[in-house]
């Protein structure tokens, strides 16, 4: 297992371009994910490291070894597809012994190999089948067995898991952190479902437009989002972001959708750049950091109940503010019964404030 | 598939079918039914006379036999195995590679082929293959045949081609296999319902070929069987018909059998995707 | 700079495929080869029998007598004479191809304008000059393969055109046989009693363009010479293009074919229609049928065996439109064709290949020759073989027969000729709009110093 | 992410490529460029000027288009007429249609009636043309043929196909001969469209003919218009019609390629020959690029 290093990558298609500037370490045995929305340019950054795109300029470094212009089969890599890419005209044992067939592995060595590693995959019993005579799930593993088969120096996965029902992901995705446990693989992980990045990765990196936004462990991207783009990205429900501006002379935040003010309290101390009257900021608050109640305060916002949602264990609640729709999280079974209209206080010790360029301020 | 159809629908496809089989099976009934007839004229009628001996007489033909057994098996064969492999090579590196205009570049080589495979080039290729040694020569007729063939053939396997999901070689490619091995493992077993069908039709076009075949070859005993079909004539140069027609008969029997063993095995179908 | 690359791409690739060719047989002996379009068992088997059971074994043995191994081989070719012409051209056009050719005599002067044959005694030398058999053929069927006083090769025969008529159907109709028309009008007259007999086509007179030289041959030189023309002017050397003549020439078809229906111009414009005229003549369905001899000797045997042939099948000579008024003054015309061999100027052995033709054309492969395929012979010491009627078309018609010019313009002009008659007889122009079509496409053929009109009346 | 971008290196494509690029140089190429040559000259194969061929600069083009007589049968002007008459009938109307409804008729069918129909046409289209044109001479014969004896016992009379109607006569007949690679494009194409789609309008009550107008042609315009272009080149340059009718009676049916035979072969006048030939390339040049910009107006509009 080794380490892999981008340095200041850029690639470009036409006038599009894909990857920016983007500088980045995964540490040997550790699985980073790749996150954001499709189109930001981690499925790039991934067949950057994979060799299957040459970038326009920066550097690659797979261990000591630059691999910035080299082909893939010199890299040393193993990757698993989104589609699996299994071959349709091999059987399971043909498909997982590839990679070694065409490193010249004997015939029976590879043999051995491939049964020892379906065997830890669990399909050992299906190497004589071809991929359409599987199921979806087994596929997947098939492709991840024909990945480990041959020690690779670091693994990449694009989206391995999309193509799999909720169930079946959920399994695997268990199985996944299990073997990258217990094999310590060095591992690029592209996705662009959060909980997939927060349940596997040891970081996160998050990107758009081909930028990175975010580098974090997920604990870390999920609590402290650098920017609107990563709080409007992490988190199910996504946190709320309501636009607002500053009022100097009240001391106040005014809520833009209905005009609320909403006093700065103990946000005012947190605020860590000189701000101006009327400067247009963004107030970010997680669904689960806001209590709904009946009566006015100095943290609350009104607002309309719009719609509740029972889920279980918790309940999401959607308030009209103005305009804007703000979701509500509650712990409990059963809701207490609301009036219609409600009074929302924020848990400003968890509220976030953008500035006008989306970035952190508080 | 059990779909709910209205009766008149299932007898509308039955006339349908009707229809449409008989339009393509009336021209071939005196095909089917003169060869084994005692006497033959235009008609098609049941044989008064149920007769084998017009095969009889066209296997003493020796001429004739080795042009259908020997000589067309080596033209069609040679061009078919020339044509599938350069168009399934060339077809995949197209669909591969990123040149620029390639799409434009396939329509120009099949105008090319167009003009070339006409009689007005007789001449030039003529020349062509008495400066390379090829007048009189089965390679001669392969080579020039293919060189028609190929645009065309190209133009039909890229569809087969593109079908092929990218991440296939890509992983190929990450888990150390070359170019080569790429298209011997994986492009090549995927189109091969591709191949086919550019092979039948490669296969089918140098076996019904005449003016080529005329213009190059030279010994009759090197004639397709096209150009043997000509023996079959009276000695003031008319048709024998009962002759002529046991020959067109076992002329043809090979394509046929050549399709229905290559549409059951790989099934004779073109890719939806052929979208430029 | 491109031809340079290409080269090099050439030679390369002509090096490969050298050493893939099968290495011809070196040694002492001496192969001939020799083509025609000729299939045993099929078009012209006769030929190949009389070659290889007779010319074959006497020549080799003749050969050996003289101490030469030699070995002759007929390479057979069973395409069309288009096809085959083309071969000639193409192998002698790059110093290749067999030692002899069969040829037919009308191809002789645009291959010798081309460079592509040579006269028999610039390949052959004082061998040729020196043989016996010339004094046995006369000086025009001499030059049925010659060409502006050169000799290119020797015929194998030549023929004559006259009308067959089926004696039943002429029975039928209540006409008097033997039958001979005298001028246009009888034969047109006796053409409308088999149509009010009942007979379906009472004459067939060839025309268009799907016939291609027979139409030229034994259709439109036939009324042409009836009308009193040639279609070249011997004297002059000009091509007639516009006459009185041509116009009752294409009248004549006009009456036949448009007017009174008297022919079926259908068989003259389908692609087999001689094919079927034929048949539709052995099935007694035509009247009159203006053919070669060959029709007589070949082509009907297809569908009739010899006694009946004999027995309904009659033949008359082709009148002038009136008694006298024929080419030359002639009260009766025909016209006589002719293949031949010729000798490759590139053969490796042209004293051997020409000992081959020579031998060929001896009296007694000749005599051998009539008692396969009684035709009318070349040599005048050879008589038609054992039939009778052959022997007295010859003898009626040689004396009356004219040839083709010998030009190389000739096969296109010959085809204007056919598309002339093809427009008048489908109805497309009237025969003053035909000529002067004729007139224009000749003219711009070979000049307008080359041709000549003469003046309508 | 869909950016189009190669697997391979173009050095890696280049070798793929090395063997078709040394046919379609030597053996197309090379010729073409030569009867391009040719078609500036007065070559002929036999006569004076093949001896001695001179450049005649476009005199050969200008021949083809000279006005007064283009028109007349057996002319330039004439065989193109008739070749657009032809590639109207047998290749838009005739394979084209044949193959779209033979192909929707037979659309999520499988089955005997399916296999039957397409090897029969596939029959067609892959005998060799001397045996085609022996059959359908049978098939057409005005006395004894199969086509007549069928009518007259109908009572729909006799016609004489080949020399009342010729054109209708190779129009049906190369409808016939060509249809199956239609047929195989479109039902391949008509595979590609979801169920669902057409089950969408079975529920709102659409017609066969309203699903095929409304819902399949749209989808299936990029594939017609491929098949339009290929069709339609074949079409311009087939010859068997020939073996047929040898371009009779009175040029009736004499298509381009067939006056390209007449010249080139019967009096080997290649110069001509050749530049008829380039005449044809561009018209066939042009039509391509029509059906390729209709096709890219299709793919943005789509």
């Amino acid at each position: 297992m080794a380490q892999i290093t981008l340095e200041n990558v850029t690639k470009t298609f036409g006038a599009v371009t894909a990857v920016d500037r983007v500088s980045l370490t995964i540490a040997e045995g550790e699985l980073v994910a790749l996150l954001g929305p499709s189109g930001c340019g981690k499925t790039t950054t991934l067949r950057l490291i994979a060799g299957l795109e040459i970038p326009d300029s920066g550097r690659i470094f797979i261990g000591d070894r630059e691999v910035t212009r080299l082909p893939p089969r010199e890299r040393d890599v193993a990757m698993v597809f989104q589609d699996y890419a299994l071959y349709p005209h091999m059987n399971l044992m043909d498909n997982i012994g590839y990679p070694l067939k065409v490193r010249g592995v004997p015939r029976e060595e590879l043999r051995q190999r491939v049964q020892e590693v379906a065997r830890r995959l669990q399909i050992g019993d299906l190497l004589d089948r071809r991929p359409s005579q599987i199921s979806g799930g087994q596929q997947q593993r098939a492709s991840v067995a024909r990945a480990v088969v041959h020690e690779a120096q670091a693994f990449l996965f694009d989206e391995p898991l999309s193509n799999l029902d909720a169930k079946l992901r959920l399994e695997a995705r268990a199985f996944l952190k299990h073997l990258q446990h217990t094999e310590g693989v060095t591992a690029a992980y592209v996705t662009h479902d959060q909980a997939e990045a927060m349940a596997l990765a040891d970081r996160i990196v998050v990107m758009n437009h081909g930028k990175i936004m975010q580098i974090g462990t997920p604990l870390d991207v999920y609590r402290n989002p650098q920017n609107t783009f990563v709080a409007a990205f992490i988190g199910n429900p996504p946190m709320n972001l309501l636009p607002c501006h500053l009022d100097m002379a009240q001391g106040v935040l005014v809520v833009a959708a209905n005009q609320a003010p909403l006093d700065l309290g103990l946000l005012r101390e947190r605020i860590r750049v000189a701000l101006k009257d009327g400067d247009s900021l963004t107030l970010g608050v997680r669904p689960e950091n806001i209590t709904l109640g009946a009566e006015p305060g100095p943290a609350a916002i009104p607002g309309k109940i719009y719609v509740t949602q029972p889920l279980g264990g918790e309940t999401l609640v959607n308030v009209e503010v103005g305009d804007q729709l703000v979701s509500v999280r509650i712990f409990t079974e059963e809701l207490p019964p609301l009036p219609e209209q409600v009074w929302l206080t924020l848990d400003l010790a968890r509220t976030f404030l953008y500035g006008p360029d989306g970035e952190r301020i508080v | 598939m059990n779909r709910y159809e209205s009766p008149l629908a299932r007898v509308g496809i039955v006339l349908f079918t009707m229809l449409a089989a008989s339009f393509f099976a009336l021209p071939l009934l005196w095909l089917a039914t003169a060869p084994f007839d005692a006497r033959v004229n235009l008609t098609v009628h049941i044989p008064a006379e149920l007769t084998l001996d017009n095969f009889r007489a066209v296997f003493q033909n020796s001429f004739a036999v080795r042009a259908l057994l020997v000589n067309n098996l080596i033209i069609a064969g040679g061009a078919m195995l020339t044509v599938a492999t350069v168009a399934t090579l060339a077809s995949y590196g197209l669909s591969r590679t990123r040149i620029p205009g390639r799409d434009i570049l396939v329509y120009v080589l099949i105008l090319f082929s167009s003009v070339v495979g006409g009689t007005a080039a007789m001449v030039p290729l003529f020349l062509l293959a008495y400066h390379l040694g090829l007048v009189d020569t089965h390679i001669g007729v392969i080579l020039v045949m293919s060189g028609g063939l190929l645009p065309s053939a190209i133009f039909i396997m890229r569809d087969f081609v593109d079908t092929i999901p990218r991440s296939y070689e890509e992983a190929a490619l990450v888990f150390g296999a070359s170019p080569l091995h790429i298209f011997r493992d994986i492009a090549f077993p995927l189109v091969r319902p591709g191949v086919a069908v550019v092979a039948i039709w490669a296969f089918v076009n140098a076996w019904g070929a005449f003016l080529i075949p005329v213009v190059l070859l030279r010994s009759p005993h090197n004639m397709p069987a096209s150009v043997a079909l000509y023996s079959f004539y009276s000695e003031a140069g008319t048709p024998v018909h009962t002759l002529v027609a046991a020959y067109a008969f076992l002329y043809t029997i090979p394509v046929l059998v050549l399709y229905l063993i290559v549409n059951w095995r790989f099934g004779f179908r073109f890719f939806g995707g052929i979208k430029r | 700079m491109l031809t340079k690359k290409f080269g090099s791409l050439l030679l390369v690739l002509a090096l490969i495929l050298v050493a893939a060719a099968p290495v011809l047989a070196q040694g002492e002996e001496i192969r001939l080869t020799m083509t025609c379009r000729c299939v045993a068992g099929g078009v012209n088997n006769n030929l190949v029998v009389w070659l290889n059971t007779y010319v074959f074994p006497t020549f080799q043995e003749k050969m050996a007598a003289e101490g030469k191994n030699v070995v002759v081989e007929l390479v057979e070719f069973g395409g069309g004479d288009e096809q085959l012409k083309e071969q000639y051209a193409l192998d002698l056009g790059v110093g290749a191809g067999h030692d002899l050719f069969a040829f037919d005599g009308f191809w002789v002067p645009e291959f010798v304008e081309a460079g592509l044959l040579k006269p028999l005694d610039e390949i052959a030398g004082e061998a040729v000059t020196s043989w016996e058999g010339w004094e046995h053929i006369t000086p025009g069927i001499q030059s049925i393969l010659g060409y502006q006083g050169k000799l290119y090769g020797i015929a194998s025969g030549t023929d004559v055109r006259q009308i067959f008529y089926r004696t039943d159907v002429f029975e039928q109709a209540g006409i008097e046989m033997p039958w001979q028309p005298t001028s246009w009008a009888e034969l047109l007259d006796t053409a409308r009693a088999l149509k009010e007999a009942g007979v379906e086509i009472p004459l067939q007179v060839n025309a268009g363009t799907a016939m291609g030289e027979a139409t030229t041959m034994q259709g439109w030189f036939m009324v042409l010479l009836g009308a009193g023309e040639h279609m070249y002017d011997f004297e002059d050397g000009k091509w007639i293009v516009s006459s009185p003549a041509i116009l009752n020439a294409l009248n004549f078809y006009k009456t036949v074919y448009l007017d009174e229906g008297l022919g079926d111009a259908r068989m003259q414009l389908v692609a087999d229609g001689r094919d079927r005229s034929f048949q539709a003549f052995a099935e007694g369905r035509v009247g009159m049928l203006v053919e070669g001899d060959w029709f007589w000797r070949s082509a009907i045997l297809n569908f009739l065996d010899v006694p009946t042939r004999n027995q309904v099948v009659g033949w008359a000579k082709m009148p002038a439109m009136e008694p006298g008024k024929g080419y030359r003054g002639q009260d009766f015309v025909t016209i006589s064709g002719g293949t031949g061999w010729v000798l490759n100027p590139n053969t490796e052995h042209p004293l051997e290949a020409w000992e081959l033709l020579a031998h060929m054309s001896s009296l007694d492969a000749q005599r051998a020759w009539e008692l396969i395929q009684p035709r009318i012979n070349f040599r005048d010491d050879v008589p038609v073989g054992g039939d009778p009627v052959m022997s007295a078309m010859a003898d009626a018609l040689l004396p009356l027969t004219t040839v083709r010019p010998m030009l190389p313009a000739y096969p296109q002009i010959s085809y204007e000729a056919q598309l002339m008659t093809e427009r008048v007889v489908s109805g497309e122009m009237t025969p003053e709009e035909a000529m002067a079509a004729y007139a224009e496409a000749v003219t711009e053929l070979v000049g307008e110093e080359n041709v000549k009109s003469i003046p309508l009346q | 992410m869909e950016q189009q971008r190669g697997v391979f290196s173009s050095r890696v494509g280049l070798a793929f490529l090395t063997p078709a690029l040394f046919f379609v140089v030597v053996f197309l190429l090379f010729p073409f460029v030569w009867i391009f040559y040719l078609s500036f000259t007065n070559q002929t194969l036999t006569g004076a000027s093949a001896l001695s061929p001179s450049f005649v600069g476009l005199e050969n083009y200008a021949r083809l288009f000279d006005f007064d007589r283009w028109a007349r049968a057996g002319e330039f002007g004439s065989a193109l007429w008739i070749t657009i008459q032809f590639v109207l009938g047998s290749a838009l109307l005739g394979q084209a249609v044949v193959g779209l409804t033979i192909a929707w008729a037979f659309y999520r069918r499988k089955g005997l009636l399916r296999e039957i129909v397409f090897t029969l046409a596939v029959l067609a289209w892959i005998i060799p043309d001397v045996v085609v044109a022996f059959a359908w001479s049978a098939f057409l014969d005005y006395e004894q043929g199969t086509l007549n004896a069928i009518l007259g016992a109908l009572g729909l009379g006799r016609p004489d196909w080949l020399f009342r109607y010729p054109l209708i006569s190779i129009i049906l007949f190369n409808t016939w001969r060509g249809s199956a690679f239609s047929i195989l494009l479109f039902s391949s194409a008509l595979e590609t469209i979801p169920p669902s789609y057409v089950e969408t309008a079975d529920v709102v009550g659409a017609s066969a003919w309203q699903k095929f107008r409304d819902i399949l042609f749209p989808l299936l315009r990029g594939h017609i218009l491929t098949d339009l272009i290929l069709i339609t080149l074949w079409t311009f340059n087939v010859f068997t019609p020939y073996l047929l009718t040898g371009g009779g009676p009175t040029f009736k049916t004499e298509v381009v390629s067939i006056y390209i035979y007449r010249t080139a072969f019967k009096f080997f006048e290649f110069g001509k020959g050749g530049a008829i030939a380039v005449v044809v390339m561009l018209i066939n040049l042009t039509l391509a690029m029509g059906y390729l910009a209709m096709l890219r107006r299709q793919k943005a509009s789509a």
